[in-house]
This record gives C-alpha cells, sequence and structure tokens, in this order.
C-alpha cells in the first residue's frame, strides 16, 4: 500500500531530463544548415554573387516609416543586377524583420552570419538592436556597415573595426541646429520637446553645447515606448506655452512632430519649430497633418518650420538623385512611397553599391574595408557633405545644411551645409560639391 | 499497485533512491548534463545559442507556470521581472570583474525582492485585477532606464561584458551549457518547490481560499511566496539574457514579451514545467520558421513581413481549440490513451510530469 | 492656471476614449468572464475599414457608421468562431485566445494597409482648433466636444439598453444567471454574440476618436487598449459607470502626471496610483458588495 | 491578559479550554448573535443545536476569526485570542472541517490530509526548494501521519484518488481525517453527518465518542440523533441568542426549546436533517 502511494508521487525532478530529450528530440527534427562548414573563401562572395543581410523593424510600434528603408535598398540592389552586378556579381540582400527588439536583432544576425554566410550585415536600424550584435560581428569578422542610428558609438575603429556608422550623429546634428538657433534667434525664449532615449537626449546635447543655458525656458519629452504617444503631447506643448517658448526645438520621430504641431495649433500657439531631420520629414508630416488642416490652409502647419538636411530635401524635384531615385524605386519597390525614408534607403543602398565597386573585382572583406577607410571621397552618393570615413574615424555623414520649409512644403536652404569632422571639432563651412551619379546608374 | 516494485530486478534500490531527492536529482542532473553536451556539441555554433535562448525562455516560462498553475494567480508583468534580473546582473557585470555566478545572483535577488513587494498589495487580488496591476508595472519598468538614464544608460542599454568561456570553449557553446545548466537547476528546484508542502500548499490555496484557511495555511504568504519564487526564475532568465544578447535595454522587455510569456506557458500546458519547454521552442521556432518560409515568398513586402506574425497568432488561437490543456496535456492525454491499450511502447515512455493534478481550477462563483 | 485648464480639457478627452475603450472590456468581462485583448485590434480593423472609405471619397459620416457597423460585425464574428468553442474550458484559455487574435488581427491590418501612419480627418469635418472663451483660448476643439458627446451618447444608449430594453434585461440575466436564463427560454448563446458585437461597437468608436488625434497604424490601439484595461480595473470591471469613471480619472490622471511631472513619470505613476487604489478597493472603485462564503 | 483569565476563574474550570463570553455579531442591521456565551472542556462533545438561521455557523467563524465579533471575547486556554486570522487556528490547536466537504479539488485524498498535517512541518522553504535530505524526511513524516488519519477513518484505499471521483461520504471522511491528522486539542465540526447514511452516521457517532480522550470536540448539527448520541452537553442557539445549555436530557426537556423548534417535537424537526 505505502509503495503504491509512494510511486505515484514520482520525482518531478525527472523534468531536467525530459526536458533535455524534448529539447534533443526538437532539435534533431528541425533541418539545420549551420552544421556545414563555413567555407574557407570570403563568406557570402561567389564569382557571381554576394550576400548581404540585415536587421531592421518590418512590423510593431517601430515600424512606421522604418519600413521603408530596406525595401528602397533593395531596389537599387535589384537595378543594379538587372544592369550587370557589381564586377559581375548580383546582390542578394537578405532583410530579418527584428520588431526594434535586441533579443530578435541577436537571432537573426547570429543567424545570417552561420547559416547564411552574409558579406556583410548592411543598414541594420536602431541603437539598442546594434549594439548586441556590434561585438558578435567584430569578433566574426562580418563588416557592420552604414548602421541606421546616429549614435556616436559606432564610431570606435580601434574596438570595432568593422562598424561604420551611416547618417550624421545626433550630437553634430543637435549642434549644428543649436548653432542655427543661436545666431538667429538668440534673444528669444526656447524651449525642447525631444524622444527620451539616446536620439532624443543625444539631440539635447548638442543643442545646449551651442545654445546658452539661460535661454532655455522648457524642457518636455515623451517615452519612445508603444504607450508613449498614447495620450497625444498635448500635456507637453501646453507646459511649453506656459513657459513663453517662442522656439521650440523637436528631437522626435515624424509621427510626434505632427502631434505636437497638432497640439500647438489646437492651442493657438505658433513658436518657431525647429525640427531634427528625423522628425521633420515633409512628405510624411503633410500627409500626416493633411487631414487634419483639411479645406484649409494644406500643409499650412508646416510653413516656416526649420530643420537640417544631409540628404537632397525629396521635394526638390529637379535634384538629379532625387529623379534617379522615384526612377528606380518606381520600377523595383512596389508601392513605395516618396519619403525621406524611401531616400535614405535609396543613398544606402547607393552607398553600398559605390563602396563593392570600389572593393574591387577581387572581393574580400579587407578589400571592402579598405575601400571605405581610403576612397570614402569616391563613394558617389546623394549626400550634401561627405561620409568621413578614414581609419581614425568611422562617423558617417560630417554635417547638414539647414532648411526652411516654405508655405508650398518645399525647402529652402537657410545656411549652407556646414561640417564637423570631429565630435568635439568646430562647425565648419562645407565648400565641396555634390557628388555626380556615379557610371554604373546612368544605364 | 505495487508495479513498479516489481517490474524489474533494480526497481527496489531505485525506488529507494527516488526517495532521496537530492541524490536522486543530482544522478538524474548529470544524465541530462551529458545528454546537453552531446547535444551542443553535435549541432552548430548558432543552434547553440537558439538553444540558451530556448533555456532562458523555459525558465521564464516555468516561474510564470508554478505561479499561475500553482497559486492560480495571473501575472502580466513577467516580462518587468525579467527586467529587474537582467538589470541587476548587467550592472554588476558592467561594473565589478565577479565569477559568473555572483552578478545573476544579484539579478534573481533583485527580482524576488521585486516580487515580494508586488505579492503583498497582490494578496488581495484576484484574475483580471492582479493582471492589470502586473501589467502597469511591465509599463512602469520599461520606462524606468530612461527615467534614470545616468544609471541604466536609457533606451540604449547597458553594454554586459560576455565573459570569455575558459579553455577556448566557443563563447556560443558555452552560453548554452550556462543556459541549460541553469535551466535544469531551476527545473529541478522547482519541481522540488512543487512537490514540497508548499506546492501542495499552494494549490490548495488556488483552489480553495476558505478550505486552506481551515486547514491552518495562510493564503497570503503562500500567495506572496509564490510571486518571489516566480519572480526569481524570471530574474534568472533576465540575466541570462543579458549575457546572451550582451546587453539590457529596455526594447528587450516590452509588453510584448510579457505577453508572449503568457502565451508561451498556455499552449505548453500551464502548470506544468515541461509545458515550458514546448512553450519555449514554440517562442524561438515558430518566428523563424515563418521567417524562413516567407523569405521563399516573392509577393509584397507588408504581406511577408507580417505575415510571421500572423502564423504566430494563428498558432496561439489553434492550439488553444484543438489542445485547451497545452501541448503537454495534448501529450498526456496521448500518453494515458496509450496506457490504457498494453503496449511496449507505452511501457517504454516514462510517465509524464504532474505539477497540478488538474490543469483546471473549478470555476470560481461569480457575484 | 492656464496649463492646469488645458491640461484637464485634454485628459478629459483622451480620457473618454479610455472610458469608450474600458466599455467595451467591461462589458465583455460581464457577460463572458473573459479579457478581451483582441478589442483594440479589431477597433484598429475597423478605423482601417473608415479609412479605406474615405480614400474613396465616401462621405466621412457614412464612413464613421461604416466603421461602427464593422465593429459589430467583428464583434459577433469573433464570438461565434473564436470564443463559443471555448466557453468551459480552462478560464485562461479564451483570454489567450484574444492574444493570439490580437496579434492575427495587427498583422492582417499591416498585411493589407502597411505600417506607414496616416492621417484620418474628424467626420464632417468637424474643426480640430480650440476654442476661445473670452480671451483664453483652450485646448478644447469642436471635435473634443465631438469625442465627449459620443462618449456620452454611447454611455447613455448602452444604459438604456440594460435597463429599459427586454433586450438589455436578457443580456443581465445571462451575465449573471446564464442556467436560471437559459430555464427562462432566453437563448443565452444568441444574448452572448449581441454582446460581444455591442462591446467591439464600443471599441470601434473609441478607435475613430483617436484616429484624429494619434494617427492611424496597426498598433494604434496598443496604447488605448492597456490605458483602457487600466481605466477599467479602476472602475471596477463589473460596472459600466466604473468604466466612464475609471476612464476619465486615467485620462486626468495621465495629462497631469504628463505635463507637471513629465512624460517618464507617466506610466510609473499610473502604475503606483492603480495600485494605491486597488489596496484599498481590491475589485475598483465601482465593485459590487460582495457575499462571503465560508 | 492575565487579568482577564483572573476575572472568571469560577467559570473557567481547570479543564476548560475554549471560552467564549458575550459575543456579539451583527451583518448590517441583522443581529447574528447576541451575547452569546458558553464553553467547552478538554475531553468533552460540545453541541451546537438551533433552527436554521440561529447563527450557528456564524459562530463557528467567529472562533476561527473569519469574522470579527462587535463585542465579546474568546479565550483558549485562558489566553484570549484577539485577532485571531483563521489559518492561526491550527498552530494553536484548533481544527475545523467546513459545512459539506471543503476538500481542495486539485489534490488527491492524502494529499488533502498532508495539508492538514502541515502544522507539525518543521523544516523551511529553502530545504525544500533545494530538495534536501531533511525535507524528504519532511514529507514522509506528513505523508506517514496522513495515512495514518485516513487509516483511522477507514479511508485509506482512497488515498491516491481525487475527491470528486468519490462517494460523498467518504470525502466526508477524508475532509475529517485532515481535521484530526495534526492531532489538534480541540476540533470544531461543521454539519459532519449531513448527506450521510444512517449506518454513517452511527459509525460517525462512534467515533466522536472515541475521540473524547484524545480531544475537545465543538459540533454544528441538525441530526438530533446523533447530538442527543453524542454530545456531553449542548448549547442551543435561537435568533443568535443561546436559550439553553445543558446535558441532551435537560435540553431534550427545556420546553424554551422545543417552543424555539416551531412547537415542533424534536424528534420530527430531527427526520427532516
Amino acid at each position: 500500500m505505502k509503495d503504491s502511494i509512494r510511486s505515484r508521487g514520482r520525482p518531478l525532478a525527472a523534468a531536467a531530463v525530459l526536458s533535455a530529450a524534448a529539447l534533443a528530440s526538437a532539435l534533431l527534427v528541425i533541418p539545420s544548415s549551420g552544421a556545414s562548414l563555413r567555407p574557407a573563401r570570403t563568406p557570402g562572395v561567389t564569382a557571381h554573387r554576394i550576400v548581404l543581410g540585415t536587421t531592421t523593424p518590418l512590423t510593431g510600434p517601430a515600424a512606421p516609416g522604418y519600413d521603408e528603408i530596406a525595401p528602397a535598398a533593395n531596389a537599387v540592389f535589384s537595378y543594379i543586377n538587372a544592369h550587370g552586378g557589381v564586377h559581375g556579381r548580383k546582390i542578394t540582400y537578405l532583410i530579418k524583420n527584428d520588431q526594434y527588439d535586441p533579443t530578435l536583432t541577436v537571432q537573426y544576425t547570429q543567424q545570417l552570419v552561420e547559416n547564411d554566410h552574409i558579406f556583410a550585415d548592411v543598414g541594420g536600424l536602431g541603437t539598442p538592436t546594434q549594439t548586441s550584435v556590434q561585438s558578435f560581428l567584430n569578433k566574426h569578422h562580418v563588416p557592420q556597415v552604414f548602421v541606421e542610428s546616429g549614435c556616436a558609438c559606432w564610431s570606435q575603429p580601434k574596438k570595432f573595426p568593422y562598424t561604420f556608422g551611416w547618417q550624421p550623429n545626433y550630437i553634430v546634428e543637435g549642434k549644428i541646429l543649436g548653432a542655427y538657433i543661436k545666431s538667429h534667434f538668440g534673444r528669444k525664449r526656447i524651449g525642447y520637446l525631444y524622444q527620451d532615449d539616446e536620439f532624443g537626449q543625444d539631440g539635447v546635447k548638442g543643442l545646449n553645447r551651442e545654445i546658452p543655458h539661460r535661454r532655455v525656458v522648457g524642457e518636455q519629452n515623451y517615452q519612445g515606448t508603444v504607450q508613449g504617444l498614447g495620450a497625444g503631447l498635448g500635456s507637453q506643448v501646453s507646459a511649453l506655452q506656459s513657459a513663453g517658448a517662442q522656439v521650440v526645438a523637436l528631437y522626435t520621430i515624424p509621427a510626434a512632430t505632427a502631434l505636437a504641431l497638432l497640439a500647438a495649433a489646437q492651442l493657438n500657439y505658433h513658436p518657431i519649430w525647429v525640427v531634427s531631420s528625423v522628425g521633420a520629414d515633409p512628405p510624411t508630416l503633410a500627409g500626416l497633418l493633411g487631414a487634419f488642416s483639411k479645406g484649409k490652409a494644406g500643409a499650412s502647419l508646416l510653413n516656416g518650420m526649420i530643420t537640417n538636411a544631409y540628404l537632397p530635401p525629396e521635394t526638390a524635384g529637379t535634384n538629379p538623385w532625387n529623379r534617379l531615385a522615384k526612377a528606380i524605386l518606381k520600377r523595383y519597390d512596389k508601392g513605395f512611397h516618396w519619403d525621406g525614408n524611401s531616400e535614405y534607403g535609396f543613398a544606402l543602398g547607393v552607398t553600398t553599391v559605390e563602396a563593392l565597386e570600389q572593393a574591387g573585382r577581387n572581393l574580400t572583406v579587407k578589400s571592402f574595408l579598405n575601400a571605405l577607410e581610403t576612397h570614402a571621397k569616391a563613394l558617389s552618393n546623394p549626400g550634401l557633405v561627405p561620409l568621413i570615413y578614414s581609419r581614425s574615424d568611422h562617423y558617417g555623414f560630417s554635417g547638414s545644411e539647414v532648411v526652411k520649409i516654405t508655405h508650398d512644403g518645399r525647402a529652402i536652404s537657410v545656411l549652407t551645409p556646414r561640417e564637423i569632422t570631429t565630435l568635439r571639432g568646430p562647425i565648419t563651412v562645407y565648400r565641396g560639391k555634390p557628388d555626380s551619379i556615379p557610371a554604373q546608374f546612368r544605364k | 499497485m505495487s508495479l513498479i516494485e516489481h517490474r524489474l530486478p533494480g526497481a527496489k534500490s531505485l525506488e529507494r533512491l527516488r526517495s532521496q531527492p537530492l541524490v536522486w536529482h543530482l544522478l538524474l542532473g548529470v544524465l541530462a548534463a551529458a545528454v546537453l553536451y552531446l547535444l551542443t556539441s553535435s549541432v552548430s555554433f548558432y543552434d547553440n545559442t537558439i538553444i540558451a535562448e530556448i533555456a532562458w525562455y523555459a525558465i521564464a516560462i516555468a516561474g510564470l507556470s508554478v505561479l499561475t498553475g500553482g497559486s492560480g494567480q495571473i501575472s502580466l508583468g513577467h516580462g518587468a521581472f525579467m527586467a529587474v534580473g537582467a538589470y541587476g546582473a548587467g550592472l554588476m557585470m558592467e561594473h565589478f570583474r565577479l565569477p559568473l555566478v555572483v552578478p545573476i545572483l544579484v539579478g534573481i535577488a533583485a527580482a524576488a525582492l521585486l516580487g515580494t513587494v508586488v505579492g503583498l498589495p497582490a494578496t488581495r487580488l484576484r484574475g483580471p485585477y492582479l493582471a492589470g496591476v502586473t501589467l502597469a508595472l511591465a509599463l512602469a519598468v520599461q520606462d524606468l532606464p530612461t527615467k534614470f538614464s545616468s544609471l541604466f544608460n536609457g533606451d540604449s542599454g547597458i553594454i554586459v561584458n560576455q565573459a570569455t568561456p575558459p579553455g577556448g570553449v566557443n563563447p556560443q557553446r558555452w552560453l548554452a551549457w550556462i543556459s541549460l545548466l541553469a535551466a535544469i537547476l531551476t527545473m529541478v528546484v522547482l519541481a522540488n518547490f512543487m512537490k514540497s508542502r508548499f506546492g501542495r500548499a499552494l494549490k490548495a490555496v488556488r483552489d480553495d481560499d476558505i478550505a486552506a484557511q481551515a486547514a491552518g495555511l495562510n493564503p497570503n504568504r503562500m500567495r506572496v511566496l509564490a510571486f518571489a519564487v516566480s519572480a526569481a526564475a524570471a530574474g534568472l532568465a533576465g540575466g541570462l539574457e543579458a549575457l546572451w544578447g550582451g546587453i539590457v535595454s529596455p526594447n528587450s522587455f516590452s509588453l510584448f514579451l510579457s505577453i508572449q510569456l503568457l502565451a508561451g506557458m498556455v499552449i505548453g500546458g500551464a502548470g506544468t514545467l515541461i509545458g515550458a519547454w514546448w512553450g519555449a521552442l514554440a517562442l524561438v521556432y515558430v518566428p523563424q520558421w515563418t521567417n524562413s518560409i516567407t523569405s521563399h515568398l516573392s509577393s509584397a513586402s507588408t504581406v511577408t513581413a507580417n505575415l510571421q506574425n500572423a502564423v504566430f497568432g494563428v498558432l496561439i488561437i489553434v492550439i488553444m481549440m484543438a489542445a485547451p490543456s497545452g501541448i503537454q496535456g495534448w501529450l498526456r492525454a496521448g500518453y494515458r490513451r496509450l496506457r490504457r491499450r498494453p503496449s511496449s511502447l507505452a511501457s517504454a515512455l516514462s510517465p509524464p510530469l504532474d505539477l497540478s493534478s488538474t490543469s483546471t481550477p473549478p470555476e470560481r462563483t461569480s457575484p | 492656471m492656464t496649463l492646469f485648464i488645458d491640461l484637464t480639457l485634454n485628459g478629459l478627452s483622451y480620457g473618454a476614449i479610455y472610458a469608450a475603450v474600458a466599455l467595451g472590456l467591461v462589458l465583455i468581462w460581464r457577460a463572458t468572464r473573459v479579457i478581451n485583448f483582441a478589442q483594440g485590434a479589431l477597433a484598429t480593423l475597423t478605423t482601417y475599414v473608415a479609412a479605406s472609405l474615405l480614400d474613396r471619397s465616401i462621405n466621412s459620416w457614412v464612413a464613421f457608421a461604416a466603421a461602427l457597423v464593422a465593429g459589430l460585425v467583428f464583434g459577433a464574428v469573433t464570438e461565434r468562431v473564436f470564443m463559443r468553442p471555448l466557453y468551459g474550458k480552462p478560464e485562461l484559455n479564451p483570454v489567450v485566445v484574444t492574444i493570439g487574435l490580437l496579434i492575427l488581427v495587427e498583422s492582417v491590418a499591416g498585411a493589407i494597409w502597411g505600417s506607414t501612419d496616416r492621417g484620418i480627418a474628424p467626420p464632417g469635418g468637424v474643426s480640430q482648433s480650440g476654442i476661445i472663451l473670452g480671451h483664453t483660448y483652450l485646448d478644447f476643439s469642436a471635435f473634443d466636444i465631438f469625442i465627449l458627446g459620443s462618449v456620452i451618447v454611447l454611455m447613455v444608449l448602452m444604459l438604456v439598453l440594460f435597463r429599459w430594453t427586454s433586450l438589455g434585461l436578457k443580456m443581465r440575466a445571462s451575465a449573471f444567471a446564464p442556467e436560471v436564463a437559459r430555464l427562462l427560454g432566453v437563448r443565452v448563446g444568441r444574448i452572448l454574440t449581441v454582446g460581444w458585437a455591442l462591446a467591439t461597437l464600443a471599441g470601434a468608436l473609441a478607435g475613430m476618436l483617436v484616429a484624429p488625434l494619434v494617427f492611424l497604424s496597426p498598433n494604434m490601439m496598443d496604447p488605448m487598449l492597456v490605458y483602457g484595461f487600466a481605466a477599467a480595473v479602476l472602475g471596477g470591471l463589473d460596472s459600466p459607470v466604473g468604466a466612464l469613471v475609471g476612464g476619465i480619472l486615467s485620462g486626468l490622471g495621465i495629462s497631469y502626471i504628463g505635463g507637471y511631472l513629465g512624460s517618464s513619470m507617466e506610466t510609473v505613476g499610473a502604475a503606483l496610483l492603480l495600485i494605491a487604489v486597488l489596496s484599498i478597493r481590491p475589485e475598483g472603485l465601482f465593485a459590487a458588495a460582495k457575499a462571503r462564503r465560508v | 491578559m492575565a487579568q482577564a483569565s483572573e476575572q472568571s476563574p469560577a467559570v473557567a474550570g481547570p479543564n476548560t479550554s475554549l471560552e467564549v463570553e458575550g459575543v456579539t455579531v451583527s451583518f448590517g442591521g441583522l443581529t447574528a448573535l447576541d451575547n452569546v456565551s458558553f464553553r467547552a472542556s478538554d475531553g468533552e462533545v460540545v453541541g451546537v443545536i438551533g433552527p436554521n438561521g440561529a447563527g450557528k455557523t456564524t459562530l463557528f467563524n467567529v472562533i476561527c476569526g473569519f469574522v470579527r465579533p462587535a463585542a465579546g471575547r474568546i479565550s483558549w486556554r485562558g489566553r484570549e485570542l484577539r485577532h485571531q486570522r483563521p489559518h492561526q487556528l491550527a498552530h494553536l490547536g484548533i481544527t475545523r472541517t467546513l459545512q459539506g466537504v471543503g476538500l481542495i479539488a486539485g489534490l488527491s485524498a492524502l494529499e488533502n490530509v498532508m495539508v492538514g498535517a502541515q502544522p507539525l512541518a518543521r523544516t523551511g522553504s529553502a530545504s525544500a526548494l533545494l530538495g534536501l535530505p531533511s525535507s524528504a524526511k519532511e514529507e514522509r513524516r506528513l505523508r506517514a501521519s496522513a495515512l495514518e488519519a485516513l487509516a483511522r477513518l477507514g479511508v485509506a484505499a482512497y488515498a491516491g484518488e481525487h475527491p470528486s471521483s468519490l462517494p460523498y461520504p467518504i470525502q466526508k471522511k477524508i475532509a475529517l481525517a485532515r481535521a484530526l491528522v495534526s492531532g489538534p486539542a480541540l476540533t470544531l465540526m461543521d454539519e459532519p453527518a449531513s448527506g450521510l447514511s444512517s449506518s454513517d452516521i452511527a459509525e460517525l457517532g462512534e467515533l466522536l465518542r472515541g475521540l473524547r480522550s484524545e480531544m475537545g470536540v465543538l459540533i454544528v448539527e441538525h441530526n438530533m440523533d446523533l447530538v442527543m448520541a453524542t454530545c456531553d452537553r449542548i448549547v442551543v442557539l435561537d435568533f443568535g441568542r443561546v436559550i439553553a445549555t445543558g446535558t441532551p436530557a435537560e435540553v431534550r426537556a427545556n420546553p424554551v426549546v422545543t417552543e424555539a423548534y416551531l412547537g415542533a417535537p424534536v424528534e420530527a424537526e430531527a427526520s427532516d436533517a
């Protein structure tokens, strides 16, 4: 009797063994390509093919807008593939949806490296997401290039020789906008509204390096999390209005910029808006605000908004790069929107092609990195300022121009391109000319 | 009646062994470790990363399972406890050079402490009210790193120095070992706990508060204990995730994670430790599979991008309809059917585990 | 002072929207003891229905009505297809199915309409500009009045339905004593379908009200669901009046915290407030008196 | 505390274990118990009877701490039970059964009884988590006592079954075993005979008489045959007040009691139960 009862209370710790068995059986069922040997040659490169990969949010709260970037870059690769490829090699671009969750970034990046044997991780999006794979990619000697984030952390060539940034880092951007505010609105009261994460905080850091502290009458922020914009920005904008801010600098994503403009309009509050390039994409904003001002003044809410740009304004219809971009995207990116994000992806795709071109016929990781570090000036791209890659710097675009949005949504330059070649360095005027379109895009 | 006793000649000594949980568990643990060593060395490095991920997911889900299956409380904020464990361990790893076990223990302790603090008001809350509070907790914990960004480095997160494995072992394999070892220990500890008088007390409190009190149990103490143990497991999972990802950032601990853990638990089978492994496998592999399937499709990019989550949603719905007690419950029912028909296969299968003898608590009378 | 007034008005309009979401959750909780996590996603879907009608230049009031009707249909379908097989199963199962549905519906919306944010105009071109009262400009537009008004109308209609119609009587009977209701000849199954339909209509209204404020994307309703759920818990899940009060209190609370303490305190403050209230009243502000069984 | 027990030395004799003095409880405007006083001693079976709604279960709930009295005091071995919580009673040596069966559905019969044996446990949660030998030993000890209690009530054969699958009388015995397993000094039983057949009831009476040597028993019961046959003393409640106390014979003869049971003879009421 006793035994029968005891045998009922089976040692539950058999959980350990059974779970191991479950895991083992599951793994045995799952096909794994990873067990195959890594090719001795340069991974991801054959005589006819180059495999590139990326992780980016295609769904979820972070996806709006950003989900246009990778497909736009891919459109450039499709165009190049259709026109003979780079040195005869066609580009395969593997896009993984990490939903802006570092856990998924780690998983997919390792998959790209170890199962798909990518040559390089091109245009991975986000600071926390890309930080989580930075050391992995460097340890495995996989280039992590054109990281889509304005963190200064991508430029650490000694520690992370395989990592290269892309867009101007947020502090540099903030400095240029801050300098403009100081010289043009130096006597006005200034307020900040920023996303409470590294993007916003770094931007504010840059602004504060130029704007005297006593001029800043109000600082408001919002959370970059799912619920962050759930209650709108009414309370923040009300607080800035109460503080009497006459100039409001925004370090916001486009949806938040639009919400701030909406809230201000509702409050009959009309400060001068100075908006970082990240959140000031006029086509996107006009699309969002058009519904609000229907039957009234069109995109008039954007009138007079000041922002910076390191790529040609999308509204510059005659810009040859923009015309090329629209032609390529129309053909190779079904259902594309012409806005700052697709332009960004296009520029990134062009730069990638240029770098592969410069790396030469004998493409290796070494020749690729060498092309970036020593031929940065030769990488033709739509940027208004050069990419400053060197052996000691991996920043990316080094500055921007400042533009004002007109009543009809065009952007007119109010400050010619400025550049900052080192993070703590002075702002200087960039006197170079925009790149012309290289030969392989003129076929 | 005495089936086990007379089945095998050595059964008696086996039976004696089983009554000494410590020895028995150590033996099982050594066996499991051997199996897992073979497993981790026969698959690719990438698969080792996945094994490690499955292991910490399983730990977190098992902790949640002890809470929901054990004491009947629902947490929609277990991601918060993972976050606390991850930040606790991550900060230690960032600032001090300590043997790995210390930061992990700090993470566990921090999570258990928060679990106790949350568990106290939670003793008065039932069902959705508790879900509401834990949900709010998950949101709040996600925003704290930006509020105190000098300590937590805000949205960018803190970088964790991944320990260099000894003797030139591959780091991914090393992580898989650590995570699996932790997972096995956790399973043993949780199984012990649920099998002990505390587990019994938890079930008593879950099923009938009044009867439990009349029998001399303090339901509030049991609920707080369940929360603390459950949070400690989540804290361990968080610490391992920090080590695994090399970064601790609020983006890893979104509300979606908490919801995923709950879904994983119910898919696997609420209240069972084996079910936690099924849940973890589902959470890790379903996106992988759909991703590899969708990458071969050539439809518009918005469709392929969303297909992955759509399949996950469908899977959740289908499992809940086809196997209401989760995968483990379904397997167990299948096993029982097999056992009724005596066959050699049935006796070869080891009996499934049973944490909560009934996965369905009796319906509460509504007011 | 102006700041206080503006924060109050801002909080009121958002609070009304949270209340509509909370009402949808309460209706379903009362009838089926399920927290419907798919409520927000379904509302996003109905808002997309309206948006695609607007894209085809259909009258905005027609689109508005279409969204509400779509809410009724989606709610009924959800109950029939996804919930019906699960009654009597472990109580967590239907909840997890609504989570699966949330993920599925958001993906479907994303697959069809993409994840790009889009602006939605208020119906009938109702103005979103604030109004002038004396010499002060208030953060209160015609659309804010419309928000409050339509949520109040919804509440009153629901009240009338429950109190003074036979359908309402049947719904209350089915919710609180399904066995008795069945004996009295009430077709409880059909009544449950109606309940889900009405609840999803409340969500659809919330979607149409919030879209002009925060733009439409597949995840638009995620924060609304979270705050709406908190509001429902705060008010008491069994009480429609509690949903209204809980919603307004949440809206005001979040607005004040955001305006005075900064946005990073919003969720922390909301969580502390919720814990504090529930510690005193474990079943929400409008909890029904509960008999003790010994 | 000491003062309190000195106040009524005459009432609390050397054997008196439980003492209820002037307890009053009201729900809303309704007075459920009105100045109720009585005592129970070691080795004594005390019955509490009265018509429906007389406040019998409320009285149990006050003693256990489920309900707080508005006035009055309850003492246990001369110490006032001031803010006792239901779960603390078991540690003081007082156990109870609930109306119906009150078994825990998710646990087997044996486990149910082991829950009742837990006041005997000595090891902490840490050794349980680690599965230390001390914890295993503890577990064996609890299991042995639980089996013993089941065996005493003749239901050991059902140890591994889940309560819901067992006949009602068996369930009642398991519930009784749970109350007795920790060897209490006083057991409160709420309607132990309800739903039992007459042969089961006879068996129960036998058991109750047998328990005298080990503990005091306080029962609330409708079945007059059982009460009259087993109780040493009876407390009669009506509308929340004690209307009579005494031996079965005294109570039976008391006209007030007959009156309370709607003028009907006591035996007629009993056959209803």
